[in-house]
């Protein structure tokens, strides 16, 4: 199976063709979308099945189908790398995506864009796939910058809405700041070592560069900066919350469970560039810590149902970066692929409760809907689990591979241990405070009584499955990354890590569920409402933008809104003008002016052949 | 045998090509520019004939051939449309045909 | 001559055929269809012909006049394409006239698009100066008439007598210029071959002989004419707006295409312009032309006129490679490449803009659609019109994505390598200013109209032969600005060393 | 002086002045005269420099056919007296200024440059078979392409050369 390799990326593109090419109806949209996302998924699991059953050693596989450019002596091919990892990659996008693609059928039945959103996600898909299975960086580049149009695209879904442009629009900028240092860090990696193929590029980065030294160094902190912008850490976290304006399951295929992940992924696929770096290991490892607790507080004070989870999104992306910076490669892509499972299950469940209460979002103005709701809440139920880890959902085993790691870290590894487990309660503190508010509680929204339908029910159910039995899974990247040594974890930490989560949900209990007004209480005093507002707004990362990167470019623009630089073109252009309407005049329409200026260019032409 | 220097045949077909060329700038009627093409095509002809001469070579009278050749095509082609103009415009002034201009 | 000559020179031989088998057609089964056909079945096979001309190698003399080689052959070929794009949107830019009234009758127009291609393709395979002549005036002679064709049709067409005229007088005068070089030339050195002349020349050294100098300078004169350099170029516009827009086509691309070849060829083969003298003069002139063209287009309402002032600074864009290669810092091969590539993307683009001009215009109305207000709103009644125009607008303003991109790539490449700063500046302060007045036509195109357009003409529908034609032009066209690789290397190819 | 270069140079008295004539001259039938005998005069000078063949080719076509083609449509449109009148007044003598300057400027830079060096050369007589030969030997195929020349020149003539068609308003009263 595989060499139909190609066909994987290549059913999604064609879905979205015939979406976009022929007038479909609304059935024939939902079959075509549907089934090529299905399809791909089916012969991604025949590859990954094939894959899987050679010996590890050989679990390789290249296929090269056309040389894409050539220049001098640069040459990008137009092919394809299967490895274990790609292979996670491959079955997560798929099945994951296959599943939402699914959802959508039922949830976005209303919409008169149904066909344009499904040419969107399928376009998606084949550009996520595009960029998992690059082979060379220019490949991978392009599926990267594929996956940031079709984000713009969704986010900018509802286009009528203002608010959704300006949300399209700001992720689209915020993401391109990294895109711009990415790109430099390619430009850098070709300069130094002559290839872009991401193989032969990491064996000759080990070749010709020492640890530590500054050229690995700066390309790898380069690299850092795509990553940060596509997996929302800070400091170009901003955009994330904002792009929940698109439609749900948007939010749970790409900022939740895939694209989102692309920054995981460039890091682990590049990791022995980054091994060359500890500087920037360690500062991945920091910006993950610091991520996932700042956006913990964050996401605790958020109403909107969508946004908490986006910061929550946030918090567990901070906390694959910490295992991409202590070394504990798998364990990152572990988390990923158990979060891409539990957070797509959450998205879904809440995209199911957003339905049935008439596109409410703000979660007080939910309550009691345990009852009405039995489905999304058990779904959510058991998506909370995992996401808080609790023992024997899927989140539990990643998270804590991660937190172990973290801990037996030589560098500052108690730190972000620390910062891992506060983090953990955090976690467990918001997801419950969500859950009671939503589901416990008195009544007080009227629900939309025809709900949803089984091809609603039938994904959250899989992925109830799959956020439980997720964590069994063995992944088989020994290969693909080097081995980290086990490190002795002491009792007291091991325990911490697991009692952690559950102090976060018996304090959501306290507070949210036994004494609603405590809650209260903290808020009305001054230093509460402060730190509320604070939290709320996301630690004023917007705020700060607005004012240092913003304002002073709005005070720009406005300075020059009398065109100072434009007086000058617009001059040039004037002089333009005239100098045509003077050459104008040389064309009389007259004939023997014409002859003359024959003669005349004949006279000059032969005196500067005796002049000379 | 003749002895009849060649640069005063280039030099007659270089007057008799300026005096066309002059013809072309200077006559409205177009009949006049017409033959002032022809005299100058006339004196393309000598400068090729003196040419052949110089060189004792057949190849100058054979250019002379062709030469001929373009003017009739050209003359009838010419003559064609000045009928034509004067059916149009019942004048042969140049100056009617300069409406195409800037 | 041997059988092999004569082998080689089968296409020429086919194409005077067909010239001659169209007139006899057209004297015995005037019916526009089967002319038509005959016309189009004379190209194909002359174009297929191309491939039996046996094995040329380096290059078959063929009497002293004619060299058939690679270069020669790849010209042909491109040329012959694009005759046969011109004779098959001839076809209903006729048709659609054939009304009630309909006096003018097209056969000629064939005849005369075959004997112009035969002389186009003398002009090509030319290394003498005779058949240069003989091909120049046979394309120019055919042109003459071409640009004519309608002037007798109704008071409407005055256009096009005013604009044969033009052409007819200003080229009979260039061509003279151009003999009485040649003449003078013959007269210093008594030969006629331009390898004979570049053996001569490099005997000499530099070019001593005075009066030859004279002879180069008017034999220049006479070829920037027929490529409209500035100051030659004042026919273009006039002759551009007044001939029906099938010879406007035929003269903007092969016209000009086989006398730029021809050019190039003079230039390889005999070494003319690494005098001083010349290329001073080219660059000049290839100044002049470059700003000078795009400043007359710049506020032009008529769009063949924009189109004939940008023909212009194409030329002058084209000049350049010329004057790169007199420094020497580029091989000769890769002045040809970029020649050839930028010719059949220029080629591609004209004939595709022309193209979309002649299936909105009527050969029985007062003039072409070619007010650019007659594209006004075009995309949202023609969105498939409007899509190819802009594209072929693109292309001329060299585009990315488009082959007139890649083309001027290559033009400022072999500046830069050449060091020829000053022409590199030129030409993209020259395409800045193109860049203008190609996008107004393209915004105008997408304007939204509320009213009928001001001429009130109204398209038809686009006739199959015209779409799949277009189609093909704008296919080309994006598949040499996306992937131009198998065009280099048949260009690479063609060249004659 | 010998008596061919005293004949040469009568010869290009005659033919300078004739063609002045035709371009000065205001009956264009006058002027056609002039133009023929400056072709002859010019027909004269090739028998002299030895190209007997050229020579009788310009008195035939040129002076003979071509320059009859003129007379037919000078005579078809039947110019009278008061286009002589216009033409007088189209001679301005100011319009001829700026052509004058030109063409002055022009041929004193060929003659200057024609003038650097004198060669005095035995011409040879090139005779009318070495022509033939020359013609249907390595001109061969300039010969046939000149008859596809002619072959357009008779095509575009003949459509050209159609009278207007009678639907116009306007152009035949």
């Amino acid at each position: 199976m595989l060499e139909f390799l190609w066909l994987v990326p290549l059913l999604p593109l064609l879905g979205f063709l015939l979406l976009v090419l022929l007038p479909l109806t609304k059935r024939a949209a939902a079959i075509v979308g549907v089934g090529s996302v299905g399809a791909a998924a089916l012969l991604t699991l025949l590859i990954v099945v094939e894959l899987f059953g050679l010996s590890s050693d050989a679990q390789v596989f290249r296929q090269i189908y056309w040389t894409w450019m050539q220049a001098e002596n640069f040459t990008a091919q137009f092919a394809f790398y299967l490895d274990p990892l790609a292979a996670v990659m491959m079955a997560i996008i798929t099945g994951v995506g296959f599943l939402i693609h699914l959802y959508s059928v039922g949830y976005m039945d209303e919409d008169p864009g149904f066909a344009r959103f499904f040419a969107y996600m399928n376009l998606f898909i084949a550009a996520m796939l595009v960029l998992v299975l690059g082979d060379n960086l220019v490949v991978l580049y392009l599926g990267w910058e594929g996956v940031g149009l079709c984000s713009y695209l969704l986010i900018g879904f509802w286009y009528d809405s203002h608010a959704n442009g300006y949300a399209a629009r700001k992720a689209f900028v915020v993401t391109r700041v990294g895109d711009a240092l990415m790109a430099l860090g390619m430009f850098l990696l070709f300069l130094h070592l002559d290839t872009l193929d991401i193989q032969q590029l990491m064996a000759n980065a080990n070749d010709q560069w020492q640890t530590g030294s500054s050229l690995p160094t700066i390309a790898a902190a380069l690299l850092l900066g795509g990553a940060l912008g596509k997996s929302a850490q800070i400091p170009l976290q901003t955009w994330l919350p904002d792009a929940m304006a698109g439609p749900t399951p948007i939010s749970a295929l790409i900022h939740a469970a895939t694209m989102v992940t692309a920054g995981v992924y460039l890091i682990a696929r590049t990791h022995e560039l980054f091994l060359l770096a500890p500087d920037i290991m360690f500062l991945v490892a920091l910006i993950g810590a610091t991520t996932l607790f700042i956006s913990g507080f964050t996401a605790l004070v958020q109403t909107d149902i969508k946004r908490i989870l986006a910061f929550s999104t946030i918090s567990q992306l901070g906390y694959m970066f910490l295992a991409l910076g202590v070394g504990a490669w798998s364990a990152a892509i572990f988390h990923l692929m158990t979060h891409a499972f539990f957070k797509a299950l959450l998205f879904l469940a809440a995209g199911a409760v957003i339905l049935c209460v008439h596109h409410e979002q703000d979660i007080f103005k939910m309550g009691g809907l345990r009852k009405r709701l039995p489905v999304s809440f058990w779904s959510f139920m058991i998506g909370g689990l995992a996401l808080v880890a609790v023992p024997l959902t899927s989140g539990y085993y990643s998270k804590h591979e991660i937190l172990f790691a973290a801990a037996g870290n030589e560098n500052s590894g108690q730190l972000l241990w620390l910062l891992g487990v506060l983090g953990a309660v955090m976690t467990g503190l918001y997801t419950f405070r969500l859950i009671f508010t939503v589901f416990f509680g008195e009544e007080n929204t009227r629900v939309h009584e025809s709900t949803v339908g089984l091809v609603v029910k039938l994904p959250l159910v899989v992925l109830c499955l799959l956020s439980i039995v997720g964590g069994w899974f063995v992944l088989p990247l020994d290969h693909v990354f080097p081995a980290s040594e086990e490190q002795a974890i002491s009792g007291i930490t091991s325990l911490v890590t697991d009692v952690a989560p559950f102090v976060g949900i018996f304090i959501a209990y306290l507070v949210f569920h036994q004494n609603k007004a405590l809650a209260d209480a903290v808020v009305a005093h001054t230093p509460g409402r402060l730190l509320q507002r604070f939290w709320f707004s996301g630690w004023g990362f917007d705020w700060l933008y607005q004012k240092i990167l913003v304002n002073p470019f709005m005070l720009f623009v406005r300075i020059n809104k009398n065109d100072i630089v434009d007086s000058f073109y617009r001059l040039a252009a004037w002089l333009m003008r005239l100098i045509h309407r003077l050459f104008g005049l040389t064309q009389t329409g007259r004939m023997q002016w014409y002859v003359g200026s024959i003669a005349l260019g004949v006279v000059l032409i032969v005196g500067a052949g005796i002049f000379s | 045998m003749i002895a009849i220097p060649v640069e005063h045949c280039l030099l007659l077909s270089v007057m008799l090509f300026c005096l066309g060329l002059l013809g072309v700038l200077v006559r409205r009627n177009i009949i006049f520019v017409l033959m002032s093409m022809e005299i100058m095509l006339n004196a393309i002809g000598l400068a090729f004939v003196s040419g052949g001469a110089r060189w004792g070579q057949a190849d100058g009278q054979v250019m002379f051939l062709l030469v001929i050749t373009l003017a009739a095509a050209e003359v009838a082609i010419g003559l064609a449309l000045v009928l034509q103009l004067y059916q149009r415009y019942r004048t042969l002034d140049i100056e009617t045909i300069s409406k195409m201009k800037g | 001559m041997t059988a092999e000559q004569l082998q080689a020179l089968l296409p020429i031989i086919m194409m005077a055929s067909t010239s001659v088998i169209v007139m006899l057609v057209v004297a015995f089964i005037p019916r526009h269809s089967v002319i038509s056909s005959v016309t189009v079945l004379g190209f194909i096979l002359t174009f297929a012909s191309l491939s039996w001309t046996g094995e040329v190698g380096q290059g078959l003399q063929v009497t002293p006049l004619i060299v058939v080689d690679r270069f020669a052959l790849f010209y042909s070929a491109l040329l012959l394409l694009a005759s046969l794009v011109i004779t098959l949107l001839s076809f209903n830019y006729f048709t659609k006239g054939s009304g009630s009234e309909n006096q003018v009758e097209p056969g000629e127009f064939y005849i005369l698009l075959t004997t112009a291609t035969l002389g186009a393709m003398v002009l090509v395979s030319s290394n003498h100066f005779a058949s240069l002549f003989v091909g120049m005036e046979l394309l120019g002679i055919s042109l003459y008439v071409l640009v004519a064709y309608l002037s007798h049709y109704r008071q409407g067409r005055q256009g096009s007598l005013e604009a044969g005229l033009k052409y007819l007088v200003l080229s009979g005068v260039a061509s003279a210029i151009l003999l009485f070089g040649i003449a003078l030339l013959y007269a210093e050195f008594g030969v006629l071959g331009f390898g004979q002349l570049g053996a001569l020349w490099s005997n000499i050294g530099a070019l001593n002989g005075i009066y030859a100098m004279a002879g180069l300078g008017l034999l220049l004169a006479g070829i920037c004419f027929k490529l409209s350099l500035i100051p030659f170029h004042m026919w273009t516009p006039d002759v551009y707006e007044g001939a029906p827009v099938m010879a406007t086509a035929y003269i903007a691309t092969i016209s000009k295409g086989a006398v730029f070849v021809l050019f190039l060829r003079f230039f390889m083969v005999s070494g003319a312009f690494m005098q001083e003298m010349a290329n001073n003069l080219l660059i000049l002139i290839a100044i002049a032309s470059m700003l000078g063209g795009n400043l007359l287009a710049l506020m032009q309402s008529n769009v063949s006129r924009i189109l004939a002032y940008s023909s212009i600074a194409h030329m002058g864009y084209l000049l350049v490679v010329l004057l790169v290669a007199n420094t020497g810092n580029v091989p000769v091969s890769t002045i040809s490449e970029s020649v050839g590539f930028y010719l059949v993307a220029y080629i591609i683009t004209t004939l595709g803009a022309f193209g979309v001009m002649a299936v909105r215009s009527n050969m029985l109305d007062t003039r072409d659609t070619d007010q650019v207000a007659d594209y006004k709103g075009l995309f949202w009644h023609s969105p498939w019109l409007a899509s190819v125009l802009t594209g072929m607008l693109l292309s001329l303003a060299g585009m990315p994505l488009t082959a007139g991109f890649i083309a001027k790539f290559y033009i400022i490449t072999m500046g830069v390598e050449g060091l020829k700063w000053l022409l590199v500046s030129t030409l993209i302060i020259g395409s800045a200013i193109g860049l203008y007045y190609y996008i107004r036509i393209i915004i105008v195109m997408f304007m939204r109209h509320d009213e009928e357009p001001i001429t009130g003409k109204r398209d038809r529908a686009v006739s199959t032969i015209d779409g799949l034609v277009l189609a093909a032009l704008a296919g080309v066209l994006i598949w040499l600005g996306v992937y131009p690789g198998p065009m280099i290397g048949v260009i690479q190819a063609a060249f004659p060393g | 002086m010998s008596l061919e270069l005293f004949l040469f140079y009568l010869a290009s008295a005659v033919a300078v002045f004739a063609t002045l004539r035709t371009i000065t001259c205001l009956n264009a039938a006058h002027a056609l005269l002039y133009l023929i005998s400056s072709l002859l005069s010019i027909a004269v000078i090739f028998y002299l420099i030895g190209a007997p063949f050229a020579a009788t080719l310009e008195v035939i076509v040129y002076a003979g056919a071509i320059m009859v083609l003129f007379v037919f449509v000078i005579m078809m449109l039947n110019m009278g007296k008061q286009t002589v009148e216009q033409e007088r007044s189209w001679l301005n003598p100011v319009i001829w200024i700026g052509p004058g300057i030109i063409c002055t400027v022009l041929l004193a830079e060929l003659v200057t440059l024609l003038v650097q060096k004198e060669r005095l050369l035995e011409t040879v007589i090139v005779t009318p078979k070495e022509v033939g030969i020359s013609l249907f030997g390595p001109y061969l195929l300039a010969v046939e392409l000149a008859s596809m020349l002619l072959l357009a020149g008779l095509v575009g003539a003949y459509h050209l050369g159609r009278p207007l068609t009678q639907k116009q308003p306007g152009s035949i009263k």
